[in-house]
């Protein structure tokens, strides 16, 4: 008897059904050729990718507009705080990497001096059920960002699907009775991990990264970029936002809205002086930080893998290929130098 | 748009002939509905077409801008300008949906007070008129 | 952070009889920022502003919202209070809440939500306003006056005596205008030319003043203190420096076909004429319409006539630019031609004229050489009647207003009649009698008394002509009511005062607003009688509305004074209310540049960018470029898109 | 309003509306005889209907009804030609004013219609304000070409004076195509027929028959008024007046024989109207002018008429 | 496109261009994208047909501040952005050889875009060398537009209200269009704060609004922001409904004529008020 529990296909729903009951549940759904999450409903046949889910899981948590604040305009001094809702909620078929997305803006949001209230409230109402994802997508890489599609670290609980339905493992004491649920069977199937394939984006060392600061290369890369900032929005480990005061539904509030370095108004200075003014230094930027400042801050890359980036960039050439060329161009001029 | 409710209107003027001419309706008593607010701006050629989009956003019910008559311009063309701007503006606002009678734009001298204030009494009732039409574009929130 | 002021006037009762003013008060107090709120019955008055100034001091204000009458009226006055306190001008706002609140609004409860809104908004602007600091810009010493009327001439002199240089534009040949027409004048009865040539002889002779008759105006650009002006000559085809004046070449023109304007067209002048004897300058024009030679190419005996070879054929119009400071508009006015009036002939019966061809025809210099005669058969006219207000007070076929002048000078033609035709009898169909003014009232009984001219009240019917070459004018005597009809020899229509024909068209090119009826609007018809909306353009005499003599001559002086003080200075302060563009944010696309109607937009350097840049002189603070700006680069103080936005958006 | 503006505005469409007025019908048959003849000679057919009443006009003037219940009288006569969807013409002043005025007030007012039409929707009819009414003298004036052309018998050597009448003159601005003060259609249409046109003092002022009401009877205001009309009408001598409203014909006409009866004075100048006038210039037969239902006798009139003709016919062989 | 290739190569090897801004296909993500081929070598990898859909004006600005002479490919749309680029003082008129094609039209995902049946002008109105056949410009159809104008004020503002309510404000929509390259977009200015940061219906429909009012008498209908939008909202409806306004009040075709203002820069004293009021059908 292994330490993995079975859940027959043909009781997915009434599982699902006894978890919502309990929890706000929400799944991966399936909505014009894109995967998004959405709270799990009775009637809908539930579906899991066999790998990432189009959104990020970011917006669980850090949505892309969040009230902080309330205040009334006719009245002096009226400011009131947000409070988050404490209803238990989990999040299921998440993957590897969405979880080492959750832990690096845990790393960011709780553990970098300062805790953001909000942020931690959804945090702790939340309970990760993860997914094992069946084969690697065409833009997965977690492989070569040192994760794999079977890493554990973050999810509370993580399942997989086998032909006649799904194997379930606890991996944190957050909860117990969830595997207690009757449907959940002793089973002796185990789960063994593949040989996942790995080297399609490789990166250099973070402080060879950073050593390009000033090389033409930034210059090429750039010349077609967009600067859209498509990849930071989908990107499960970009937390940038700005603070604006808004008027919404009749109430004024104090808003956090995600904002993206790959705007030039991102890095704009009130006087008017921009130290980001070209598509260059932006993309620098990014790549930077993902492979580089994320790195010497955290110790960990901040790039997940997840590919998002590649999938909604208007040009297909984003980061990940940016990467790859960037440790080419890194080992010529180490041969180079060498050779010199 | 309830019925009962006055519609409200935005009105800007410009400072040389427009708002005169209401300062003028006001002097000679002449009465409109209190629902229009006036903004004063130096000349039609300062109105920005965002400044109405922005209006309706914010609910209201109607825009009015006035400028001296052409050929009249205090800075000699900008009614020109304005008047180009303005066509633009009120003919997409139409294409997403606000009515073209939602917007109103007149030119009344710095004589014209009693032009002003029944301009003003008609644009109100032509919206009151308008009560079934979507009424501003923020008429309700979707977003999640 | 901004501790705002707020106060809020009860205009004696003209705000609080329809707005609840303390009401207001109280709500207003407790908005964000306001640190301080007080209502009062004038804010206006001396009290009042004390009261401001008492509580920018007490309660460390640095933000100023009135709400009162409108800006137009009263923000000068709170500005000073302002400024008094050491504080700047600019971070005042007014709520009009009397002109577009309590005026307009008869609900008590409407009107104070009205005025709540309107104050909210102010305080809401305010908030938003920054100090600025007005601009000095030089100015040239030179005035331009527009029409060599009466009021004209006066102008021109006064300022020329006050030391500073003057252009004197007229359209026709001569300076003198209507009055150089007139042949007596009211109530003196003294020659109306022999006061007014002198003047014109000064004018002439003046140094400091540069007449340019046979001229409009083509183009005026630029602001107070720096019009450029161009001015259109055109061709009169005698070279004045030449010209003695003599006067041969028009007694010689074979043509005498065009009607001569300074009559009235009651008789034909020559294709080259001096228009009157004692014109200014005293140089001929030729007629291009008529003259043989130009129309033709035949004749030419003016050339041959002319002792001091002084006839141009292949003289071209001239354009001509001027810099000045200030600009007076004095073009006058016209008499309406009575056409329309087919109840009294429209035109078409000789013997009935207006009262300026009446003029003429009294005067020693008028084409009767001052007999009275008809000039149908030549014969004197035993009974002669005037008709009053023909065109004036007539919403129908004519002006809505009452011309003014017509009362008096109808008296004076029926006097004058009564001195030609000592046993003829006069008529006066009047429908009231005004005669306002010193010594006005007693010349109208003077006529009545002394030359027992007899005045009918009510208004003349219809004129018919008689088989036996009279006029029978029927009217009526509202005084015993009954219809009357008067055989008459002689019938004059005090015809009324209106606007110059091109007067439209010449506001238009000067900027200057005028009224339904094409009289120009003086800036303030209280306050600034000569001024005009745009500063540096004056009025003087009949082109701001109907006026007799004296009151151009004192309106002449008027705006003479005022050019004078606006010359005092050396420099001008001009209003910080200008565009400015923010480098940083401007993109350099110049589209702004395309859309200044002053082309106050230049392009500048900016690192490694080219973007525009405003010439602070120039700008006049339209905003057309802000409106054009798509990225918002351009700011237009004191109308800045921060300051509209919070009035737009409550 | 300039008159080429109203020219503009009236037009002449293949069949039209004719409206017979009173006086017309029950004094002088020859104005409407004439206008059914003339109009289809100047390629305009009309139609008449039986079922037409009093304009309404009378009912007004003589105060015996208020203008609200005099509406649907009129709207009912407007009702019959909107329902041929035709513009009617209108042959005497008092009927074009009453019609348009009348028209014109209740279009402008729709509560005043909307009554109107609940009681003409008792008789089943229904007034829209669809169709234009014009006086027979407009329509005329717009085919005067036409009446230049096809002059038959031109009225050279005969000597016309005019009287057009208050109610078309002065009484409705909106429409009278000439200045009250100075009109000249009538002349340039005679003129057009080769007439001569000789002026009079009196010759805008009123010819009296508005004080010769029914009820208002005041004699003594309106003879002498009529007096010194026709007395500058005898001063100038003309062979006939020329009138475009039956009304102001019958008073012109009837009052000199009541002068002649009384003895103040002789007056034998007769009056027709203008359809008669182009009726004679277009060649309709001589009966149906109508000429003998007048007060004063044609004879000398038609004796001059055809004396001149004759020596015409002799000149050009 | 043979001769374009050699045409491109011989302006090369003569100096003329340093670098040439066109299309390669890239066998990674197996579809044509836009290259900036900077050496003579990589000209055989040259290529323009149907898959050639993004207009390559967008990058000029940026490669023209590092490049003296620029090469460029333009299809007809792209030359329109091109002109106006060129009145609004973005490039130097001189620093660009453009090689223009006929365009026979562009595909998008296998299908004929969309922009091309309403195609003016299918070859760019500023070329230094033409290739292919200019075909004679067709009045645009405008089919989508009218349906939508075939609605009434409800259903038309229902339309739109779903369509901006699905924007996440990515604002790729300005990040594509040559002619959105304001220093601050007026988006991202907080003092006044005309358009609100967040993604909601007020605001989007302020961002869309403002969007499209702004390429008044500017937009080259290149289709690029219809094309990219990830919520794949009909921002061509936007544009094409005022660029059909903009023809029909002051005949108009933007980018058509080179150095013509905008229109809405031009002093028009002779519009008439009518296009203040009154229905414009």
């Amino acid at each position: 008897m292994s330490n993995w529990k079975k859940l027959k296909l043909k009781d997915l729903n009434r599982f699902l059904d006894e978890l919502s009951s309990g929890y706000e549940l929400w799944i991966p759904e399936k909505e014009k050729q894109k995967w998004i999450w959405s709270i799990y409903d009775k009637t809908d046949e539930v579906q899991f990718p066999p790998n990432i889910i189009d959104e990020s899981v970011k917006a669980l948590f850090f949505p892309k507009r969040r009230p902080i604040a309330e205040f009334d305009l006719k009245k002096k001094w009226s400011v009131k705080q947000v409070e988050t809702s404490t209803k238990p909620r989990a999040i299921m078929g998440l993957r590897s990497c969405d979880a080492e997305g959750i832990n690096y803006m845990d790393r960011v949001f709780l553990h970098s001096g300062y805790t953001d209230e909000l942020y931690k409230g959804e945090r702790d109402r939340t309970l990760l059920i993860g997914m094992i994802c069946d084969e690697m997508g065409e833009n997965c890489h977690c492989t070569d960002r040192n994760s794999s599609p079977d890493k554990t670290e973050g999810m509370d609980i993580i399942f997989k699907r086998v032909p006649d339905g799904f194997l379930f493992r606890q991996i944190t004491e957050k909860v117990s009775d969830i595997l207690n649920f009757g449907l959940l069977i002793d089973t002796d199937e185990i789960y063994e991990a593949p040989e996942w394939p790995r080297g399609r984006f490789e990166v250099a060392a973070p402080e060879d990264v950073l050593d390009t600061y000033d090389d033409e290369f930034w210059n090429d890369v750039s010349d077609i970029c967009l600067t859209c900032g498509g990849c930071t929005f989908s990107c499960p480990t970009c937390l940038c936002f700005l603070v604006a005061d808004e008027k919404f539904k009749g109430k004024c509030e104090r808003v956090t809205v995600w904002d993206t370095c790959q705007f030039s108004a991102y890095s704009r200075m009130a006087g008017g002086h921009n130290p980001r003014d070209n598509n260059a230094a932006r993309v620098r930027n990014r790549t930077l930080d993902k492979f580089g400042y994320s790195e010497r801050k955290y110790g960990r890359t901040s790039c997940t893998g997840c590919g998002r980036c590649v999938i909604i960039c208007p040009l297909k050439r984003s980061f990940p290929y940016i990467a790859r060329n960037l440790t080419e161009r890194i080992k010529e001029k180490k041969a180079a130098s060498q050779g010199a | 748009m309830k019925m009962n409710k006055e519609p409200q209107i935005l009105g800007i003027l410009c400072k040389w002939c427009s708002y005169t001419g209401a300062d003028l309706a006001g002097t000679s008593r002449f009465t409109y509905p209190a629902n229009v607010k006036i903004v004063q701006v130096p000349c039609s050629g300062r109105v920005d077409p965002v400044m109405i989009f922005k209006a309706f956003v914010e609910g209201y019910d109607g825009v009015m801008v006035s400028g001296c008559h052409p050929g009249d311009c205090h800075y000699g063309t900008g009614n020109y300008h304005a008047r180009r701007k303005l066509a633009v503006a009120r003919r997409l606002l139409n294409f997403v949906g606000i009515n073209y009678d939602r917007m109103h734009f007149t030119w009344i001298s710095a004589a014209e007070g009693k032009k002003f204030a029944d301009e003003c009494t008609q644009f109100t009732q032509q919206l009151k008129d308008l009560a079934d039409k979507p009424k501003t574009l923020a008429r309700k929130e979707l977003a999640k | 952070m901004a501790r705002i002021g707020v106060f809020i006037c009860h205009c004696g009762i003209n705000i609080s009889s329809t707005v609840d003013v303390e009401k207001v008060t109280a709500t207003v107090k407790e908005l964000p920022d306001v640190a301080f709120a007080m209502d009062y019955k004038f804010m206006c008055s001396s009290p009042g502003q004390n009261m401001i100034r008492n509580a920018i001091r007490e309660h460390e204000l640095n933000r100023i919202v009135v709400a009162s009458c409108s800006p137009s009226m009263h923000l000068p006055t709170f500005q000073k209070a302002l400024l008094n306190e050491q504080m700047n001008p600019y971070l005042i706002s007014m709520a009009n809440i009397r002109e577009q609140c309590s005026w307009v609004t008869k609900d008590r409860e409407a009107a104070t939500q009205k005025a709540l809104d309107l104050v909210t908004r102010q305080i809401k602007r305010v908030s938003h306003q920054d100090e600025l600091f007005d601009i000095d810009v030089e100015l040239h010493k030179t005035a331009l006056v527009i029409g060599g009327g009466i009021a004209g001439i006066q102008a021109a002199l006064d300022i020329a005596d006050g030391d500073r240089k003057v252009i004197l534009v007229e359209k026709s040949p001569s300076l003198g205008g209507k009055m150089a027409q007139l042949d007596e004048t009211f109530p003196t009865l003294d020659c109306s030319q022999c006061i007014l040539t002198p003047k014109m002889v000064e004018v002439a002779q003046h140094p400091n003043i540069r007449i340019m008759v046979n001229s409009t105006i083509g183009k005026v650009d630029g602001f107070v203190g720096n019009f450029k002006v161009t001015i259109n000559r055109k061709a009169t085809y005698v070279d004045e420096d030449k010209c003695i004046g003599c006067g041969v070449c028009q007694s010689k023109c074979p043509s005498e076909v065009a009607p001569n304007e300074f009559n009235a067209g009651l008789e034909k002048r020559p294709s080259i004429y001096i228009p009157f004897p004692q014109a200014v300058p005293a140089v001929p024009i030729i007629d291009p319409e008529n003259c043989l030679k130009l129309t033709k190419g035949t004749c030419g005996i003016c050339e041959k006539v002319c002792p001091a070879e002084a006839i141009r054929y292949d003289d071209e119009p001239k354009e001509i630019e001027v810099e000045v400071g200030a600009i007076i508009a004095a073009i006058g006015y016209r008499e309406m031609n009575p056409s329309v009036y087919t109840e009294y002939g429209g035109n078409r019966y000789p013997d009935v004229i207006t009262g300026l061809q009446f003029e003429r025809l009294v005067s020693s210099t008028g084409p009767t050489g001052g007999e009275l005669i008809r000039l149908s058969d030549g014969k004197v006219p035993r009974r002669i009647v005037f008709v009053k207000c023909v065109g004036s007070r007539d919403e129908d076929k004519g002006h809505t207003y009452c011309s003014g002048i017509c009362c008096m000078y109808t008296a004076k033609h029926a006097m004058l009649y009564k001195h030609h035709v000592p046993d003829g009898d006069a008529y006066v169909c009047y429908i009231d009698i005004r005669s306002p003014g010193k010594s006005y009232d007693e010349f109208v009984r003077r006529a009545i008394e002394e030359d027992d001219v007899r005045y009918l009240r009510g208004r003349a019917g219809r004129i018919m002509k008689l088989k036996n070459g009279q006029y029978r004018v029927y009217t009526e005597d509202t005084l015993i009511g009954r219809p009357v009809a008067i055989d008459a020899d002689m019938v004059v229509l005090a015809s009324a005062v209106e606007p110059q024909g091109d007067a439209i068209k010449l506001a238009q090119i000067l900027g200057i607003s005028y009224d339904k009826d094409g009289f120009f609007n003086e800036a303030h018809p209280k306050l600034k009688p000569v001024e005009t909306a745009t500063a540096g353009i004056f009025l003087a005499g009949a082109c701001q509305g109907p006026k007799d003599i004296p009151a151009s001559v004192q309106q002449g002086s008027a705006a003479a004074a005022k050019v004078l003080s606006l010359f005092a200075r050396d420099t001008l302060k001009k209003s910080a209310r200008i565009a400015m563009v923010d480098p940083s944010a401007c993109t350099g696309c110049l589209t702004c540049a395309y859309v200044c109607h002053y082309s106050a937009i230049e392009e500048a350097d900016f690192g490694r960018r080219k973007v525009s840049k405003v010439i602070s002189g120039k700008c006049q603070g339209c905003g057309a470029c802000v409106a054009t700006c798509k990225g918002s680069a351009i700011t237009l103080a004191g109308f800045s898109d921060d300051e509209l936005f919070e009035e737009i958006v409550l | 309003m300039p008159r080429q503006e109203i020219l503009d505005k009236i037009k002449v469409s293949e069949k039209m509306f004719l409206f017979k007025p009173c006086v017309g019908s029950n004094k002088y048959p020859g104005i409407i005889t004439s206008a059914e003849d003339i109009f289809p000679k100047l390629d305009v057919e009309i139609e008449t209907s039986e079922d037409q009443a009093c304009c309404g006009g009378f009912l007004t003037f003589t105060n015996v009804a208020q203008p609200t219940s005099t509406m649907p009288a009129v709207a009912r006569n407007l009702a019959l030609a909107e329902e041929k969807g035709l513009d009617t013409i209108t042959l005497c002043n008092g009927c074009y004013t009453f019609l348009t005025e009348f028209g014109h007030f209740m279009n402008d007012r729709p509560p005043v219609k909307g009554v109107v039409n609940v009681i003409l929707s008792m008789i089943g009819r229904e007034f829209k304000g669809s169709q234009s009414v014009y006086h027979s003298i407009e329509i005329l004036y717009k085919l005067k070409d036409k009446i230049r052309e096809r002059t038959i018998r031109p009225l050279e050597g005969m000597k016309f004076a005019t009287h057009y009448g208050c109610h078309y003159l002065f009484a409705f601005k909106k429409t009278a195509i000439d200045d009250p003060f100075m009109p000249s259609v009538i002349e340039e249409l005679v003129r057009d027929m080769g007439g001569e046109i000789v002026e009079y003092p009196e010759a805008r002022s009123c010819c009296g028959t508005g004080l010769t009401q029914v009820i208002l009877h005041k004699e003594e205001i309106s003879l002498p008024h009529t007096k010194t009309k026709l007395d500058s009408i005898q001063s100038v001598k003309p062979d006939a007046v020329i009138g475009v409203c039956p009304y102001c014909i019958a008073q012109l006409d009837r009052m000199q024989q009541k002068f002649n009866y009384r003895k103040i004075g002789k007056y034998e100048t007769p009056v027709i109207h203008i359809t008669q006038l182009i009726g004679l210039a277009l060649g309709i037969e001589e009966k149906r002018l109508g000429f003998g239902a007048h007060a004063i006798s044609f004879d000398k009139f038609m004796q001059k008429f055809h004396k001149l003709e004759k020596a015409r016919g002799e000149k050009n062989g | 496109m043979k001769e374009l290739i050699v045409k491109a190569k011989e302006l090369f090897e003569l100096k003329i261009i340093e670098v040439l801004l066109g299309w390669k296909y890239d066998e990674i993500i197996s579809d044509v994208r836009p290259y900036l081929f900077k050496d003579i070598s990589e000209i055989d990898e040259l290529i323009y047909d149907r898959r050639s859909v993004h207009n390559l004006t967008n990058y000029l600005p940026n490669i023209t501040k590092r490049y003296k002479k620029v090469g460029i490919v333009l299809k007809g749309c792209d030359g329109r952005s091109l002109t106006t680029q060129i009145v609004e003082h973005r490039i130097n008129l001189n620093q660009i050889v453009a090689l223009a094609v006929g365009c026979e039209g562009v595909d998008i995902d296998e299908k004929q875009a969309p922009k091309c049946d309403d195609c003016p002008t299918n070859i760019s109105p500023i070329a230094d060398y033409v290739f292919g056949e200019k075909k004679t410009a067709t009045e645009p159809g405008y089919d989508q537009l009218k349906k939508i104008e075939a609605m009434t004020d409800p259903e038309r503002w229902d339309f739109f209200a779903v369509e901006f309510d699905k924007c996440t404000r990515c604002y790729a929509c300005r990040q594509i269009c040559p002619l959105c390259y304001c220093e601050l977009c007026i988006a991202d200015q907080h003092e006044p704060k005309w358009i609100e940061a967040s993604a909601k219906l007020s605001s989007n429909t302020m961002w869309h609004l403002t969007r499209a009012y702004h390429l008044a008498g500017r937009c080259s209908d290149c289709g690029e922001c219809d094309r990219i939008c990830p919520e794949d909202i009909p921002l061509r409806l936007l544009n094409n409904a005022v660029e059909k306004s903009v023809l029909e009040m002051f005949n108009v075709r933007a980018g058509t004529i080179p150095d013509e203002l905008p229109p809405l820069v031009v002093l028009a004293k002779e519009d008439p008020d009518e296009i203040l009021g009154g229905r414009h059908e």
